[in-house]
């Protein structure tokens, strides 16, 4: 079974201060950290999982600048047997369209059965890609899926929907799966397997190989900015004694226990 | 004017690999004064001699050059060469361009430039070299051996056997060393005071040994041949030619302190014995613990009961001189401070011992008569651990050396103790068993196959007490499981330690010791009983750890070397040794301050200062601090010295 | 498909080597003696299998962290990260191989390839991005400081007073750090603090085997320290103390470095601050690994607490100075999470409790924030302080 | 001027409330633009639900096949796109939402024309369409502008446009189905629905919210502590349930369930959009969290920034002590 999982390093800023660059239109990103996409760790596991189950090799490629060769050496490292960076800087400005069309010019190259993305970025959050990858490719797809089981080319797939109601649908491969968090652990990378992948070359893609006239943008970022409070929250100060009270006068004022 | 000869040495590969010989020669060949220069395979061969023999002959050589290995493997070879073709051998040099040169450098460019400028060093100093004549000095042959334990014992019979006389001189009230302390002895399990008595008894008895127990070396002057010795007899308060031996003495005396000789299990008095079969079997007062004397003159209760009136408080340490052609040094070992391993809670549980304490609780003539009781409530121990490595191959915190004896007599203690406690259980902690020795790997088999004793792999990380036991943390190391092991008393193989006055007696000696003070021999592997100074010859644990029969064999071997030495009258010994320049001395007598080995002499008739040629060494102290360059080294003259230099600099 | 172990059980230099590279050097003096298994704290934990005698085998053959197979492998990292860096073992080591650098050098390369435990990516994560492992604010790290009228540090002044993250935003310890500040001020010390231009001292980072991240905190602690012209360092944290002085040399620092222990005793000594006011408690006083045995400070904190009327001081049996038990807290491990029976803290809680002691004394935040922990967790009725804070209590 | 297109969102034979939310949103731009707001309806055996929904749209278009009884992603693009070509609409919004998710971007891409994701807001200004999304774990919103076309495609996210009344009579229009049977290579087959635990969350009126913030597992027995003692239940975030902490049934938000209890306390949540949905109209809500820029202040009555472990123990005991009072 090939495989190919698309990959993406962004910053992580789940517990960090975000902050908008001078220009308006991104964030000041040298004092954060970067990592791969958490949804994506689940879809390269899922991969490996299915690898070593059926054989056949993964591919795994990501969109982005050098610095993705590390996360593209860590999906070497846990599994992945080629990396294929596409490189962004030779594309100028990205959105979800563009990136799933970049992707597309690469993978219709490459034979597989499968392809994995994560189900959503944590950076720009659009959870787009991967239909739409799908659909530029003309094979069918899910997302949000929660579990796949693959009988003769035909895949069992849990999809998870709102309230914690599941769907189980079938779809023949090829198909494209987006990738939600918990289907799966995601291993670590062995020190074998690490050494293994330091030697590994990455294969880069740039304007040379896909045009760029014929890349459409669908959207582009006007500005960012900080949500408006959507409801006035009352910050209560204090040592936690202090705040504890007053916590504790408004729960009884209100009758709330 | 010179003719000096040069023959460039290959060594097989071992010079020519990094030295262009061709090079070598070829510019060599040019120097002045060089009259033949020539490379040969292997010049340490007989061809290789012959072929220095002959052109010697042939060009009427006035000095010879031998250009291969250092000249402390083939110095005497080529002097032998040299001289057998009339030429006088100190006119032979060895430039060596293999240890300081071929094998230490890897460029072949700058290796060969190197080899040349050492050959012209050479070459300039033998230019200038005096022929010289070998120094006879005459042969005292009597021989003093320090240190009265098994290995002083054996050398001192062997050499008493052979017809001289022999000074023993042992530092406590007995001989018989540390070997008079074991219950058995491995591999046979023969009774160790059984064999070693005998010997104590003949020592004490041999027309040709004078024993000089409870006494020190006090000082060592003159030089191999003719050594003049203070040995101080420290006083033992006894007149030992009205002592009878019969010991109410020390029945009576009231003190009570910790027996050295059952390191500290057991009790002695402050008159005392060490142990019944001692010798001499003469009492000794222990001056540092006795009432009389620390109580100025209270007590004296011996010399009350003593009816020969062989007490005698006035006895003062006496220095007895002697005179000596050659010293086998034997003094022993100890083992190492078992205070020092608090991890084992060592010096603070009673009932972790070491295993001199185990010899002594297995021995017959013990503080527990043979009977193993712990020392805490002298329960007899139902469990006992034995661990080996104790201190020793411990780089880190302790000794880096491995202390050799451990793993074979931790194979008898386990052994025994079985045999003592049949239903006790014996577990030895070990990391490596070492039994290379005859009959040694059988032992530990048959121990552990019918002894029942369980060896574990793995050094425990601590000793803790619990309730009446100790508890031991260690690992399996072969499994890899936790083992925390039980136990009534725990023995700890420690390391072996040269005497503790080991190394100040070296310095007293003037002869080396290693980074742990066990003396230094002469050659690792050919001279292994010979120290590096001539006339101090050295047997047992003082040079090594080693068990009885090595030790024997080596005693026994430094014994030979000094009969060999005494089979000569007279001692030729190398000329290259210090000068006086009448003219230039000031007698200042720095030089006498300064040299190590007495060696220098003012003659006030001259109003010079003189050298015993007989003494010097030839070390070279004088020359560096003579102030008017008086003093000369023969054949290492300041004129050749700064030759030598200015050549490298030309 | 078959037993992936045999894959790997062929000696694999290339790993090796590139450990060896990383700073696993000791790995070829290792002659199996065990020692170290049985003197690290996970020996008295004894619910968990941690043969580390074998690391240096296992790394000389290529061996560590390289089983394929997934189970094996998430056992095997979750193996490397539980050795806390206590040093016991280097301790008592014949060899003196220090066994927690051949565990960093492989936790290096798990770093640098996202295979750790995600609790300590969130650790570097937070250091990187804030300068403290707790994910405060930059801008807060003095506020600890407010009401104590405590100067930035600037030239003319002689120590800067380095409190440590955890006493600068722990609620809790941040007592230390004020008790600590009000002892300064009593005696005269000229000292002030650097707050925001601070970050954490990278100590427990570089265990944990973010390298990178622990020099980029490093360098930029080095450049404010120096531009501020510090050259004398009083630190409330032990960890800080051995990264300072160890690790800090490597990058050109050359700071004078105090334990904040070190220097009370010296005041006590010289008269210049008496402790008065009676302390009648039975204390018992912890050695940090960080102190004690691995920087030799075993007196100064001792005899503070000697000094003090009232107290009595007492040790515990067996395991105190270089015996000392971990609390379980280096390395990390102060964030990881052990079942229940796993945890080193409760063995050595249980040890301090034994002595009777109405309060365990420490002069180590981790060990504080540790201890408190545990106490919790075992609901025991023992009382844990900083030595600052008793000292601070019979002179203030 | 072009129309407004919304597509209703359905399952289990119920209208689900982002198609409300959504025809909220269509109608008011609609308003704006001076046009009118159809509503797509895919469904079988509709007429009652599409009764229920009438008063809402200007107009309504069905499609009543037994293909679209279940959501399937391939059947509805292939109509959707059938529709859109034809009715060629300004905007067509989707609801961003399992099913939303699977559709929207690959009709949009089928269709070539500009769409995006996840949108909280879609204005039009001079004729441009603008769109709101929320990025960088909603630290951050983006303004979005897009290629210029004559139809566009958005999702947009659940719970953002409050529900209005509405009272216009929607003109039914219904369509022959484009499709008749689900595509071979992707069919529906069966709901599953999530074990049900020991506690059920949404019954519950008061709940505590644990999320990353709370570190160990092992911290679990504290909030429990101090959810008995308010009398609550203990539900989580999703990370905790990725984690293995809490059983799935715990889990408040998009994926998880909706609560709306008297009282929800956050015990160091963030407040990503997905849990903030499954609480949101809970009565009051306090938030507890470290980091001041955390989205959950933004949904919170009542804040405490500071570290939860602090508080917590003393908010147990003043709620030991106003109950013993």
């Amino acid at each position: 079974m090939d495989i190919i999982v698309c990959i993406k390093r962004v910053p992580q800023t789940a517990e960090a201060k975000v902050e908008i660059e001078s220009s308006g239109k991104d964030i000041v990103k040298d004092r954060l950290t970067f990592d791969i996409n958490e949804s994506d760790t689940y879809a390269l596991e899922e991969a490996v999982l299915l690898k070593e189950k059926f054989g056949g090799t993964i591919t795994v490629i990501s969109l982005g600048c050098s610095d993705a060769d590390d996360t593209l050496r860590i999906a070497l490292a846990k599994g992945a047997d080629t990396a294929i960076r596409i490189k962004a800087e030779d594309f100028d400005e990205l959105d979800g369209y563009k990136t799933a069309q970049l992707l597309s010019a690469v993978i219709k190259d490459i034979h597989f059965d499968v392809i994995f993305t994560g189900c959503i970025a944590t950076d720009d959050a659009y959870s787009q890609i991967g239909a739409t990858l799908a659909e530029l490719l003309g094979i069918p797809h899910a997302t949000l899926v929660t579990n796949i089981e693959v009988i003769d080319s035909i895949s069992h797939v849990h999809r998870e929907l709102e309230g914690g109601l599941q769907e189980h649908i079938e779809i023949f491969l090829p198909a494209l799966f987006t990738i939600q968090t918990g289907i799966n652990v995601p291993r670590y990378a062995s020190l074998i397997a690490i050494k293994r992948a330091a030697g590994k070359e990455i294969k880069l893609v740039g304007q040379n190989e896909i045009s760029k006239d014929q890349l459409l943008l669908n959207t582009q970022i006007e500005e960012l900015f900080i949500p408006p409070v959507a409801k006035q929250v009352k910050i209560i100060t204090g040592s936690p004694g202090e705040v504890s009270e007053e916590l504790a006068g408004i729960i009884r004022e209100k009758g709330l226990i | 004017m010179n003719r000096i000869g040069v023959f460039v040495c290959h060594c097989g590969r071992n010079i020519s690999a990094t030295v262009e010989i061709d090079k070598v020669v070829e510019v060599i060949g040019r120097y002045p004064d060089v009259a033949h220069c020539e490379d040969y395979k292997y010049l340490c061969s007989e061809p290789g001699q012959s072929l220095i023999k002959e052109k010697i002959k042939e060009k009427k050589l006035s000095g010879v050059v031998v250009a291969a290995c250092s000249p402390s493997l083939h110095e005497i070879t080529f002097r032998r060469t040299v001289e057998q073709s009339g030429l006088n051998p100190y006119l032979l040099e060895i430039a060596n361009i293999r240890e300081q040169c071929s094998w230490v450098h890897a460029d072949v460019d700058q290796a060969t430039a190197k080899a040349i400028s050492i050959i012209k060093t050479i070459i300039e100093k033998t230019k200038l070299n005096e022929a010289l004549l070998p120094i006879k000095i005459p042969v005292n042959q009597r021989a003093l051996i320090i240190g009265g334990g098994i290995a002083g014992i054996q050398s001192a019979l062997d050499i008493a056997n052979s017809g001289y006389k022999v000074i023993l001189v042992e530092k406590s009230p007995s001989i018989g060393g540390h070997m008079a302390q074991l219950s058995e002895t491995f591999p046979t399990l023969d009774c160790s005071q059984c064999i070693l008595t005998p010997k104590m008894v003949e020592v004490s008895q041999h027309k040709n040994i004078r024993l000089l127990a409870y006494s020190e070396i006090e000082d060592v002057g003159g030089s191999v041949g003719n050594f003049k010795v203070k040995i101080k007899r420290k006083a033992s308060y006894i007149d030992n030619v009205r002592c009878t031996g019969c010991g109410v003495c020390s029945e009576k005396c009231p003190v009570k302190i910790d027996s050295e000789f059952d390191e500290g299990l057991g009790k002695r008095k402050a008159i005392y014995v060490p142990f019944p079969q001692a010798v001499p079997n003469k009492p000794v007062i222990d001056k540092d613990h006795c009432t009389y004397f620390l109580k100025e003159g209270k007590c004296g209760i011996c010399q009350i009961v003593c009816s020969p009136k062989a007490i005698d408080f006035n006895q003062k340490d006496e220095i007895i001189e002697e005179e000596v052609g050659a010293i086998i040094v034997a003094t022993g070992y100890e083992l190492y401070p078992i205070e020092k391993i608090v991890e084992y809670g060592a010096g603070k549980y009673e009932d972790v011992i070491n295993g001199l304490q185990f010899e002594r609780l297995l021995s017959a003539s013990g503080p527990t008569l043979g009977e193993i009781h712990r020392p805490s409530d002298g329960r007899i121990p139902k469990k006992v651990a034995f661990i080996s490595c104790v201190g020793s191959r411990d780089p880190e915190h302790h000794l880096p050396y491995c202390s050799k004896i451990c793993c074979m007599y931790m194979v008898k203690h386990a052994m025994l103790y079985k045999e003592h406690v049949p239903d006790g259980e014996a577990i030895v902690f070990s990391i490596d068993v070492r039994t290379a020795g005859k009959d040694y790997e059988e032992f530990f088999t048959r121990a552990k196959e019918e002894g029942n004793i369980l060896y574990i792999r793995g050094k425990p990380a601590r000793i803790i007490k619990e309730g009446d036991g100790l508890v031991i943390w260690s690992i399996n190391t072969l499994t890899g499981r936790q083992l925390r092991v039980k136990c009534d008393m725990v023995v700890l193989s420690m390391a072996i330690v040269p005497s503790n006055n080991a190394i100040e007696l070296a310095k007293q000696l003037r002869i080396q010791t290693n980074a742990h003070g066990f003396f230094t021999e002469g050659h690792p592997k050919l001279r292994p009983v010979e120290s590096l100074v001539p006339g101090f010859f050295l047997a047992g644990c003082s040079q090594s750890p080693k068990d009885i029969p090595e030790t024997v064999a080596q005693a026994s071997a430094a014994a030979s070397k000094v009969l060999e030495m005494f089979s000569h009258k007279e001692l030729s010994i190398e000329p290259l040794i210090a000068s006086v320049n009448d003219d230039l001395c000031s007698a200042c007598r720095l030089c006498i301050s300064i040299c190590p080995y007495g060696a220098r002499e003012f003659d006030e008739s001259k109003n010079i200062v003189t050298v015993k040629e007989s003494i010097c060494t030839g070390c070279g102290c004088c020359v560096a601090a003579c102030p008017t360059g008086a003093s000369q080294q023969k054949n290492m003259s300041d004129q050749q010295m700064s030759r030598m230099v200015e050549v490298i600099f030309d | 498909m078959t037993n992936k172990r045999s894959l790997v059980d062929v000696i694999n230099p290339e790993i090796r080597d590139f450990l060896v590279e990383m700073g696993a050097e000791d790995i070829y003096k290792c002659y199996q003696c065990g020692k170290c298994s049985s003197i690290c704290p996970w020996f008295q934990v004894g619910t968990y299998d941690f043969p580390i005698f074998r690391l240096s085998l296992e790394t000389a053959l290529g061996m560590v962290a390289s089983s394929e197979d997934k189970k094996e492998l998430e056992e095997e990292v979750d193996k490397l990260y539980r050795c806390v860096g206590c040093e016991a073992c280097v301790d008592q080591c014949p060899h003196g191989i220090n066994i927690p650098n051949i565990l960093r050098a492989a936790r290096r390369l798990l770093v640098d390839f996202g295979s750790y435990p995600d609790i300590l990516k969130s650790i570097v994560q937070k250091i990187h991005d804030v300068g403290n492992p707790l994910g405060e604010e930059r801008e807060k790290r003095s506020d600890w400081a407010k009401q104590l009228n405590v100067p930035n540090f600037q030239p003319g002044i002689e120590y800067l007073y380095f409190a440590c993250c955890i006493p600068s935003y722990d609620p809790r310890v941040q007592n230390v750090a004020q008790a600590t500040v009000r002892i300064l001020q009593k005696s005269g010390c000229s000292f002030g603090i650097l707050g925001v231009q601070e970050n954490c001292c990278g100590e427990a980072i570089r265990r944990i085997g973010a390298e990178k991240v622990f020099k980029e905190v490093t360098k930029a602690n080095i450049s404010s320290f120096e531009s501020a012209g510090v050259e004398k360092i009083l630190v409330t944290s032990p960890h800080c103390y051995t990264s300072f002085k160890n690790d800090y040399p490597e990058f050109g620092a050359n700071f004078e470095v105090f334990h904040i222990t070190q220097y009370f005793s010296g005041l006590i000594e010289k008269g210049k601050i008496q402790p008065i006011k009676r302390f009648d408690k039975k204390v018992v006083y912890h050695d940090p690994c960080n102190l004690g045995r691995q920087n030799g400070i075993y007196e100064e904190p001792r005899n503070i607490l000697r000094n003090i009327p009232g107290l009595e001081l007492l040790e515990v049996e067996n395991f105190n100075r270089s015996l000392s038990v971990c609390c379980g807290a280096g390395s990390g491990a102060l964030w990881m999470e052990w079942e229940k029976d796993e945890r080193i803290g409760d063995i050595r809680i249980n040890q301090l409790v034994d002595t009777g002691a109405e309060i365990i004394a420490v002069a180590c935040p981790y060990c504080l924030q540790m201890f408190e922990e545990t106490i919790k967790s075992m609901e025991l009725n023992i009382e844990v302080m900083d030595v600052a804070e008793i000292l601070w209590e019979s002179i203030g | 001027m072009s129309e407004i297109f919304m597509l209703i969102e359905h399952r289990q034979d119920a209208i689900r409330d982002i198609s409300y939310e959504m025809m909220t949103c269509g109608r008011a731009l609609a308003e704006k633009l001076n046009t009118k707001l159809t509503a797509v309806f895919l469904g079988y055996d509709a007429d009652k639900l599409v009764e229920s929904i009438r008063n809402q749209a200007h107009r309504i278009m069905v499609v009543d096949n037994e293909v679209f009884k279940e959501f399937n992603a391939e059947s509805y693009q292939i109509a959707l796109a059938e529709i859109i070509k034809k009715e060629n609409p300004l905007l067509t919004l989707i609801g961003h939402t399992a099913f939303g998710m699977d559709l929207c971007p690959a009709l949009g891409t089928q269709l070539g024309i500009p769409f995006t994701t996840d949108c909280l807001d879609v204005e039009i200004i001079d004729g441009k369409l603008i769109a709101t999304r929320q990025m960088y774990d909603g630290k951050l919103n983006a303004k979005i502008r897009f290629r210029e076309n004559p139809s566009y495609l958005v999702s947009l996210r659940t719970g953002c446009f409050p529900v209005r009344d509405s009272n216009i009579e929607a003109e039914i229009v219904n369509i022959e189905s484009p499709v008749s049977a689900e595509p071979d290579y992707r069919k529906f087959v069966e709901y599953i629905e999530a074990a049900i635990g020991d506690v059920d969350i949404t019954k519950a009126d008061v709940v505590v919210g644990v999320g990353r913030g709370i570190k160990k597992k092992e911290n679990l027995a504290l909030v429990e502590d101090f959810a008995s003692t308010i009398g609550g239940v203990v539900a989580c975030s999703r990370p905790i349930v990725d984690a293995e902490w809490l059983p799935k049934d715990r889990q408040v938000g998009s994926s998880g369930k909706t609560v709306k209890p008297k009282l929800y306390i956050t015990l160091g949540i963030s407040g990503a959009f997905q849990h903030v949905v499954g609480m949101k109209n809970s009565g009051t809500i306090i938030a507890i969290n470290k980091d001041p820029n955390a989205p959950i202040f933004n949904e919170a009555d009542y804040g405490i920034v500071d570290d939860l472990f602090r508080v917590l123990p003393a908010f147990k005991n003043s709620i030991l002590e106003m109950k013993s009072k």
